[in-house]
């Protein structure tokens, strides 16, 4: 019977999201859905967790859904990569569990909550879908049930451009996804199958055409567009600027992280390095617009006006390390692109956590009004500094550590000008980050307006959780570290 | 009984806790700074015998990643950093305690709370048992002090603050982390090892440029073009300008210096690869140059401050000169700087504080008013100048010598140069208390506060006092320098 | 004739998308280009039934006694997009609607020039089903 | 003969589609779409005979009840510029 | 539309058949080409009949709005709770020999259920959206009045 | 329970068990599976129809009359016959082209007396090539027809007689 | 007897699909909506008619041929219904029939 339960884990990351949400819907009820939400989502970490282990102690386990054997039918695959942002995307989920209650209700209608949650858990579902399948089709659904949730989950927001920003998610999420759903379709009609291990296998022998290197190329936009790399970034500040604060930090944490996850999927599985690197300048480019993204978005960051516009464009500039890691092809590259994925996650979902506090409060976003709040709300306005000093990458914070491995990376691969570019981008953060604290801070409240009060204590722990493990993993890395080596060196091919 | 490693960070950081929880009892609060900094103090002293005997401890706290390891190793040029910053911390609390209730100060809570938290990374610098940990503990006490420099928060200080943080933060993590990293790629380990970890894994050539990584990357030490943040500083209360300048900051900069110089390079690399010469230039040009900018500042406390930047480059000169006796004379130059400039800061607050004087062509007569205080300027200025029976008079010859012993015969010009400017732009000051008539001075004698005068007689006796412990030091640091 | 006619079937993708592409690029009208995304999608849906012809696999079920279900590969897979490509479209829909509910216009520019000018007090917008 | 049958149904089919596209009102547009939907059913109709897969004629009944249902639904936007108009809002009774 | 007698009359007449198809396509879909998908839209079909002609009032009358999210969900439920019921028999998810003694058996049942999960999904989608929509544009005529 | 209202739910039993009836039959005849499983889902599926289909008060005379069933044949007979004619009769002015047709529109008289009747005779009329009613309402249709011949004929009144000739016995429902 | 079947079917289906011609050729050819509407007619019931019937010849399977009745059947009960709401649409819209010996130009 253990041993059942144990067999079935894989399934459960997906499953339990999908029989949530519409419980939810029929419960109709905000506190229910609260609790369902809570429940699966701190349930799901739980079992990553236990996938996570047994895949990093053991081999990769292959779940095959409705009992047919892979190559024919959907198979879940659990490697350490994927049980690796498995444990991501849920713990963020969990932590913002008692967070979204507070937000929510101070952010949507009552009588709306419940869709709220059952949209949370439909985004999870498709998070956790498109990590967890080994099926390229599949992915691509996951993929579009994320996507659709998340477009809603913005429309949410509770201002009325939110609804501008939630189609025009729409339109950029709908092209990315269909063009990866042409790219797995262009290596379908080359190979016959949609199993992505079974994909890496045949591949090679078609690996000279053009369809399989147009397929690689709509691909990697395709999840270019769904990872918001710059150029193709145009919907992210806008989509986490205005979607409700929960959500922003929700989507900021978890959904580039997942994309990110698909092109290194693609690359480094389907494909394999040698070939997507080979074949087209492909390393080249992502680097170049890595670069771009770095120094892009720390700049408009710099010039936001709007603390989560800020956040947003931060994103953009922090999407850039990843895939400047990505680019690298060498485990250390990929160690510290895989890395950031964590870290940033957990950064960006405590600085959006810390600015949807300042929301709660102050009932504003932009910047003005953010003067002298340090005094009102200090744990907020701390959590907010010592996440952005983790963003960043001061020493002691998990995003030291992540800039770390991408500096060694980078210098290993004699890629000085990149290293200095990461760099400039860091100090650019200084600059972003030094901003909010300053005005937090150093500068005084407005008299007019009645001091605010600190957060309620629900969103505080949520925001003090995902700050602790920043600082923890900024100062004991080393099991994590150990994880994402040894992903890192099974997708490049070296032994763990 | 020696005090275990970590505690030396636990205490003063302990402290920053107690300050923050005390903040509603001032005597309490305040009584608590001065106390946490003499069990400081003494937790330090309780090293000195075992590591004059030998004693090397080390401690490895957690792995921060796989292979590097927050570490703290003690051994004697940190020990005589720890010891000096802790020592002076007495002072420099109860100085602050009269400065800040004199001036009635906003946010006091605050201040000293970042004091003690800038008094816990100091310690972690002065321990660290890595260049990880040394960097960590860099950064922690930049941004613990950032909050004292832009303390006052009107946009001045704002401003002073941005620049500070601005300069610290571009040089450690555009500079020295890189350089930190390349080093890690290339020699594997970070570990502060006597003789260094780099010879052997790197030409000389690119240990030149890897050396001026290190170098300018330490803000801290203001080396010119990097030293703009701390004439900036200036905004500052003065307990602050005592922590920059003397106790923590600056010296903390430069004691990095030092031990990079020594355990990452070591002085055999350098001496044999020659790749130092470049960073030597660059510090006699900050000399000379500090020195002439000094002469040119009418307002006292940027006097001061272009003065530390020359004497900064001192102890960086003797890291670049690259001998046993250079580094041991930049050493010690830590410690007759310190005691010098912090004097000679505590007399800058005092006349503030007790005439509400800040330039120097305001100070004619003063001496007449504040007998104490300029006295104590005079001996202050005359050790920065190195005249003995001064403690400054130790580490001027020893730097000499080193000088000397490299073969550099230029540098001892400018040595000997910058010693002329240095009687010009310090000893203008008391000259002009002492035999120039004042005009609007009180007629009788008005010293600052109490605790603002007694610190600074206490720190000046020390600059005597140190001139008879001078070969003392010399032979804590003798295992460290070789000779 | 069945390479020519698979190439033909290309042709038409290739086209429909730059179509539908080009619409969404570069109408203002945020109903065309909902609909320049459906045909860009629309051109996928051809592309895997041009894959599933070329496969031979028209039969949707497949198997024996024991099994009387299994994948029909390409139905399954043209079925399903369709169903997110229209699942995408009602929200785009939808959106389109409240969009212009809440600004009373289609175009774009004409929406963020409106937004730029006009402050928008938070929770002015509330949303219903 | 089926594929006789099929021709005859796909050359009205096209003549339908030419006075879709002539108009010249909409009303004729909608008449040739609503006409060409019922031959579409036609079409599907014989072409589960010719391909000898009769349940092709549950297509053709679907695709019968989706084209009233589409005309219905377009006369009655054009009518009322509204799907969910009914009885109880009429402003002014009959129109 | 009800003042049109003739389509009232017709409509009345043929829902019912229209209703009762879609549930004939509903739980035939092993035999031909329907399928829960199309029984969906079918059945929504006749509900979107319905709605055009005698308003939405009277639809949602007939079909109440948390009807609709119950379809919804209780089509997303009978789907996955299908194939978590596989795996409490000890079976992968979906893995629908477990279903019964005779795996054939098992197999056909879980294609019903799972069938009909989607169809009930698919109806309740289908009438939710069209209700939306529909009550759109004489809200805003609501608005103006 | 008035006694009026007894007798209309009594009413409304009977329309509820032919309706049964009728969807019974047409799941029989669609399904050609007759195992205990499919039977039962048709069961199953009758009723909900039912159910639905009395909420929306679809079932009443309207929907099943009852009363018509015996006559209907004939006229479903009747009206064939005219389709054709009036098919051969359309096809021939088609073919003529613009000369051979005289469009008019013409009022036609309802004599039957519930709403089912004129919407049979409406239906019919434009089920016939060559009419088509453009406006039901009260008593009377208006119906533009492609030729002067056709208008007359359907004024000869004999569909309208045969529709209300279905009504033979008084249904429960007035109009 | 199969044979006579399969002429009759023929015939029927040949018939229906000249019919269906003719009423598309009189969408085009006649002069308004409403004339328009009449030829609509004749395809949607005498084309319709003709090969539903031809079909229903070749039915393979009694439950073939009640479908293809039932498709019949709702046709018929549709397609005048599409009609005449068609029709009414028009008129209520304020377009006028073209009446008597009324010509264009
Ligand atoms: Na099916
Ligand atoms: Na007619």
């Amino acid at each position: 019977m253990i041993a059942h339960f144990f067999a079935q884990l894989p399934a459960l990351p997906v499953i339990l999201p999908l029989l949530a949400a519409p419980l939810c819907v029929l419960l109709r009820h905000a506190t229910l859905a609260w609790l369902t939400y809570c429940t699966v989502s701190l349930a799901v970490f739980g079992i990553s967790l236990l996938l996570l282990v047994q895949v990093h102690v053991g081999i990769p386990i292959s779940y095959a859904m409705g009992g047919w054997a892979p190559p024919v039918g959907i198979e879940l695959r659990v490697d350490t990569l994927n049980a690796f942002v498995l444990v991501l995307v849920s713990g963020i989920a969990a932590v913002l569990g008692p967070y979204t209650r507070a937000s929510v209700a101070a952010e949507l209608p009552a009588e709306r909550a419940y869709l709220f949650y059952a949209l949370m858990l439909l985004t999870l579902c498709g998070l956790l879908g498109i990590t967890i399948t080994g099926d390229a089709f599949n992915l691509f659904v996951f993929l579009e049930i994320s996507s659709l949730s998340s477009y809603a989950l913005i429309a949410l927001g509770t201002k009325r451009r939110a609804l501008l920003a939630a189609f025009q998610y729409l339109v950029m999420g709908t092209i990315g996804g269909t063009f990866l759903l042409i790219g797995i379709g262009l290596l379908y009609i080359m190979t016959g199958t949609l199993n992505m291990a079974d994909l890496a296998e045949r591949l090679p022998a078609v690996a000279d055409t053009r369809t399989v290197e147009a397929g690689l190329a709509f691909i990697v936009v395709g999840a270019s567009i769904k990872l918001a790399l710059f150029p193709l970034h145009a919907w992210l500040p806008d989509g986490y600027a205005y979607a409700p604060s929960a959500v922003s930090a929700f989507l900021a944490a978890t959904a580039t992280k997942v994309a990110a996850y698909v092109l290194i999927r693609f690359i480094y599985t389907v494909f394999g390095a040698t070939y997507a690197f080979g074949q087209l300048p492909l390393g080249e480019i992502l680097a170049l617009l890595a670069v771009a993204a770095m120094l892009y978005g720390s700049l408009a960051a710099i010039f936001a006006s709007d603390v989560k516009r800020l956040l947003a464009w931060s994103s953009v500039a922090q999407i850039g390390y990843i895939v400047l890691g990505v680019a690298l092809a060498t485990p250390a590259g990929l160690t510290a692109a895989i890395l950031h994925m964590l870290n940033h996650g957990v950064i960006k979902g405590a600085l959006f956590c810390a600015a949807g506090a300042l929301f709660w409060r102050l009932h504003r976003s932009d910047l003005a009004s953010l003067a002298g709040a340090a005094r009102a709300m200090p744990w907020t306005s701390a959590a907010f500094l010592a996440a952005g000093l983790s963003l960043i990458g001061v020493p002691a914070t998990a995003g030291f550590i992540s800039k770390w491995y991408l500096l060694a990376a980078l210098f290993e691969a004699q890629q000085g000008w990149l290293a200095a570019a990461v760099l400039i981008s860091s100090l650019m953060a200084v600059i972003y980050i030094g901003r909010v604290a300053e005005l937090l801070y150093l500068r005084p409240a407005p008299d007019n307006v009645p001091a605010p009060t600190e957060a309620p204590t629900a969103m505080l722990a949520a925001t003090w959780t995902l700050v602790l493990v920043n600082i923890g993993l900024g100062l004991y890395s080393t099991p994590v570290v150990d994880v994402v080596r040894s992903a890192a060196a099974s997708l490049t091919g070296g032994g763990a | 009984m020696t005090i275990a490693l970590p505690w030396l960070m636990a205490l003063p950081a302990a402290g920053a806790l107690g300050v923050m929880a005390l903040g509603r009892w001032p005597n309490l609060r305040d009584g608590l700074s001065v106390v946490t900094a003499l069990l400081l103090f003494a937790a330090a002293c309780s090293w000195l015998g075992p590591v004059l005997d030998g004693a090397r401890p080390a401690v490895t706290l957690i792995p921060i990643l796989p292979g590097l390891s927050l570490s703290l190793a003690l051994e004697p040029l940190g020990l005589l950093f720890a010891l000096v910053a802790s020592g002076l911390w007495i002072v420099t609390a109860i100085y602050a305690i009269g400065y800040m209730r004199g001036n009635d100060e906003h946010n006091q809570t605050r201040f000293f709370a970042c004091f003690a938290l800038a008094l816990a990374a100091a310690m972690g610098i002065a321990l660290a048992g890595n260049l990880l940990t040394l960097f960590l503990f860099y950064e922690m006490l930049t941004l613990s002090t950032y909050p004292l420099v832009a303390h006052k928060g009107n946009d001045d200080a704002r401003a002073g603050g941005r620049t500070y943080l601005g300069v610290l933060l571009t040089t450690s993590i555009g500079l020295l982390l890189p350089a930190i990293i390349l080093t890690w790629v290339v020699a594997g380990t970070l570990d502060f090892t006597p003789g260094g970890i780099l010879q052997g894994h790197i030409a000389p050539a690119a240990a030149a440029g890897l050396f001026a990584l290190y170098l300018f990357g330490t803000g801290k030490a203001a080396l010119m073009p990097f030293h703009r943040w701390l004439p900036a500083a200036m905004v500052a209360p003065t307990p602050v300008s005592a922590l920059l300048h003397a106790v923590a900051v600056v010296k903390a900069g430069v004691f990095a210096v030092l031990k990079i110089t020594v355990y990452v390079f070591g002085i055999d690399f350098a001496a044999a690869g020659d790749f130092t010469t470049p960073m030597m230039w660059v510090a006699a040009f900050t000399i000379l140059a500090a020195s002439v900018v000094a002469l040119t500042r009418d307002n006292l406390k940027a006097r001061l401050a272009y003065s530390t930047i020359g004497q900064l480059a001192y102890i960086v000169l003797g890291a670049t000169l690259a001998n046993g006796m250079a580094i041991a004379g930049g050493a010690t130059h830590i410690v007759m700087h310190a005691f010098g400039k912090i004097t000679l800061f505590f007399c800058a607050g005092a006349i503030y504080t007790a005439v509400h004087r800040t330039r120097v062509s305001e100070l004619d007569g003063l001496g007449r008013v504040m007998p104490f205080t300029m006295g104590a300027f005079l001996v202050a200025s005359l050790s920065i100048i190195g005249l003995p029976p001064l403690g400054g008079a130790w580490s001027k010859w020893a730097l000499m010598v080193g000088a000397a012993d490299a073969g550099q015969l230029l540098m001892i010009a400018v040595l000997a140069i910058s010693s002329l400017l240095n009687i010009v732009y310090l000893l203008d000051i008391p000259a002009r208390a002492f035999f120039r008539p004042g005009t609007d001075l009180p007629a009788g004698r008005q010293e600052a506060p109490l605790a603002c005068v007694v610190p600074l007689c206490v720190t000046a006796a020390g600059s005597v006092v140190l001139f008879f412990v001078g070969g003392h030091i010399l032979q804590l640091l003798a295992p460290v320098t070789g000779s | 004739m069945s390479t020519f006619l698979g190439l033909y079937n290309y042709w038409i993708v290739v086209l429909l998308m730059m179509i539908g592409f080009y619409i969404v690029i570069g109408h203002d009208n945020l109903m065309k280009k909902l609909i320049g995304l459906n045909l860009f999608q629309t051109s996928v849906f051809i592309m895997y039934i041009s894959a599933g012809a070329i496969d031979g696999a028209t039969a949707p079920i497949l198997g024996n006694v024991d099994a009387p279900y299994a994948h029909p590969l390409p139905h399954v897979l043209i079925l399903t997009a369709i169903v997110v490509g229209v699942a995408t479209t009602a929200l785009g829909v939808a959106l389109v609607v409240r969009i212009h509910e809440a600004y009373d216009s289609l175009d774009e520019s004409e929406i963020i020039a409106a937004c730029d000018t006009g402050d928008e007090p938070a929770g002015e917008h509330r949303d219903n089903a | 003969m089926f594929a006789a049958a099929m021709a005859g149904v796909a050359v009205t089919m096209l003549l339908l589609l030419i006075r879709a596209l002539l108009g010249p009102t909409v009303y004729d547009r909608i008449l040739a779409v609503n006409v060409f939907g019922t031959k579409t059913v036609l079409l599907i109709a014989v072409l589960g005979f010719l391909d000898g897969r009769p349940e092709f004629l549950d297509v053709a009944l679907v695709y019968a009840l989706i084209n009233f249902i589409g005309t219905v639904a377009v006369l009655k936007f054009m009518q009322y510029g509204d799907l969910g108009w009914g009885e109880s809002d009429h402003p002014d009774g009959d129109v | 539309m009800t003042e049109h007698t003739i389509l009232r009359v017709v409509a009345k007449l043929t829902i019912p058949f229209i209703l009762l198809f879609a549930l004939y396509v509903q739980f035939h879909g092993e035999y031909g080409p329907g399928g829960g998908f199309q029984a969906g839209v079918i059945f929504a079909a006749g509900i979107i009949l319905y709605t055009l002609i005698f308003g939405l009032d009277e639809a949602r009358r007939v079909i109440p709005p948390w009807a609709v999210r119950a379809l919804i969900s209780g089509g997303v439920l009978i789907y996955a709770g299908t194939g978590v019921a596989c795996m409490l028999l000890g079976g992968d998810f979906l893995d629908y020999n477990v279903l019964a003694h005779k795996p054939a058996h098992g197999q056909h049942l879980g294609i019903i259920l799972v069938e009909l999960g989607v169809g009930v999904t698919v109806t309740g989608g289908m009438i939710g959206i069209f209700f939306v929509f529909a009550g759109r544009g004489r809200r805003r005529e609501g608005t103006v009045e | 329970m008035h006694p009026g209202e007894r007798r209309q739910a009594g009413i409304m039993q009977r329309y509820s068990v032919s309706l049964g009836a009728v969807l019974v039959a047409l799941w029989l005849l669609l399904s050609g599976h007759y195992s205990a499983l499919l039977l039962g889902f048709g069961a199953a599926s009758c009723l909900l129809v039912l159910w639905l289909a009395r909420r929306m008060g679809a079932v009443d005379a309207e929907t099943q009359p009852l009363y018509l069933m015996r006559h209907l044949p004939g006229y479903w007979l009747w009206l064939m016959a005219q389709i054709a004619r009036s098919n051969i009769d359309v096809i021939r002015r088609v073919l003529r082209g613009h000369n051979a047709i005289s469009p008019t529109m013409e009022t036609v008289q309802v004599s039957g007396r519930t709403e089912l009747a004129q919407t049979i005779l409406a239906n019919s009329i434009t089920l016939t090539p060559g009419t088509v009613s453009v406006d039901a309402r009260r008593n009377t249709i208006t119906v533009h027809a492609i030729s002067a011949e056709g208008a007359a004929d359907l004024n000869g009144g004999e569909m309208d007689q045969r529709v209300r000739g279905l009504e033979t016995r008084e249904p429960g429902y007035h109009r | 007897m199969a044979l006579l079947l399969d002429i009759a079917s023929w015939l029927l289906l040949l018939s229906g699909a000249l019919v269906a011609v003719i009423g598309g050729v009189g969408m085009l050819r006649l002069p308004d909506v409403y004339t328009r509407m009449h030829a609509a007619s004749v395809t949607d019931t005498g084309g319709m008619i003709l090969i539903l019937s031809g079909l229903l010849l070749q039915a393979p399977h009694w439950l073939v041929a009640v479908k293809l009745l039932l498709v019949a059947l709702f046709l018929l009960l549709t397609s005048p219904t599409a009609a005449n709401a068609l029709a009414n649409a028009a008129i209520q819209d304020g377009i006028k029939p073209m009446l008597g010996g009324q010509r264009r130009g």
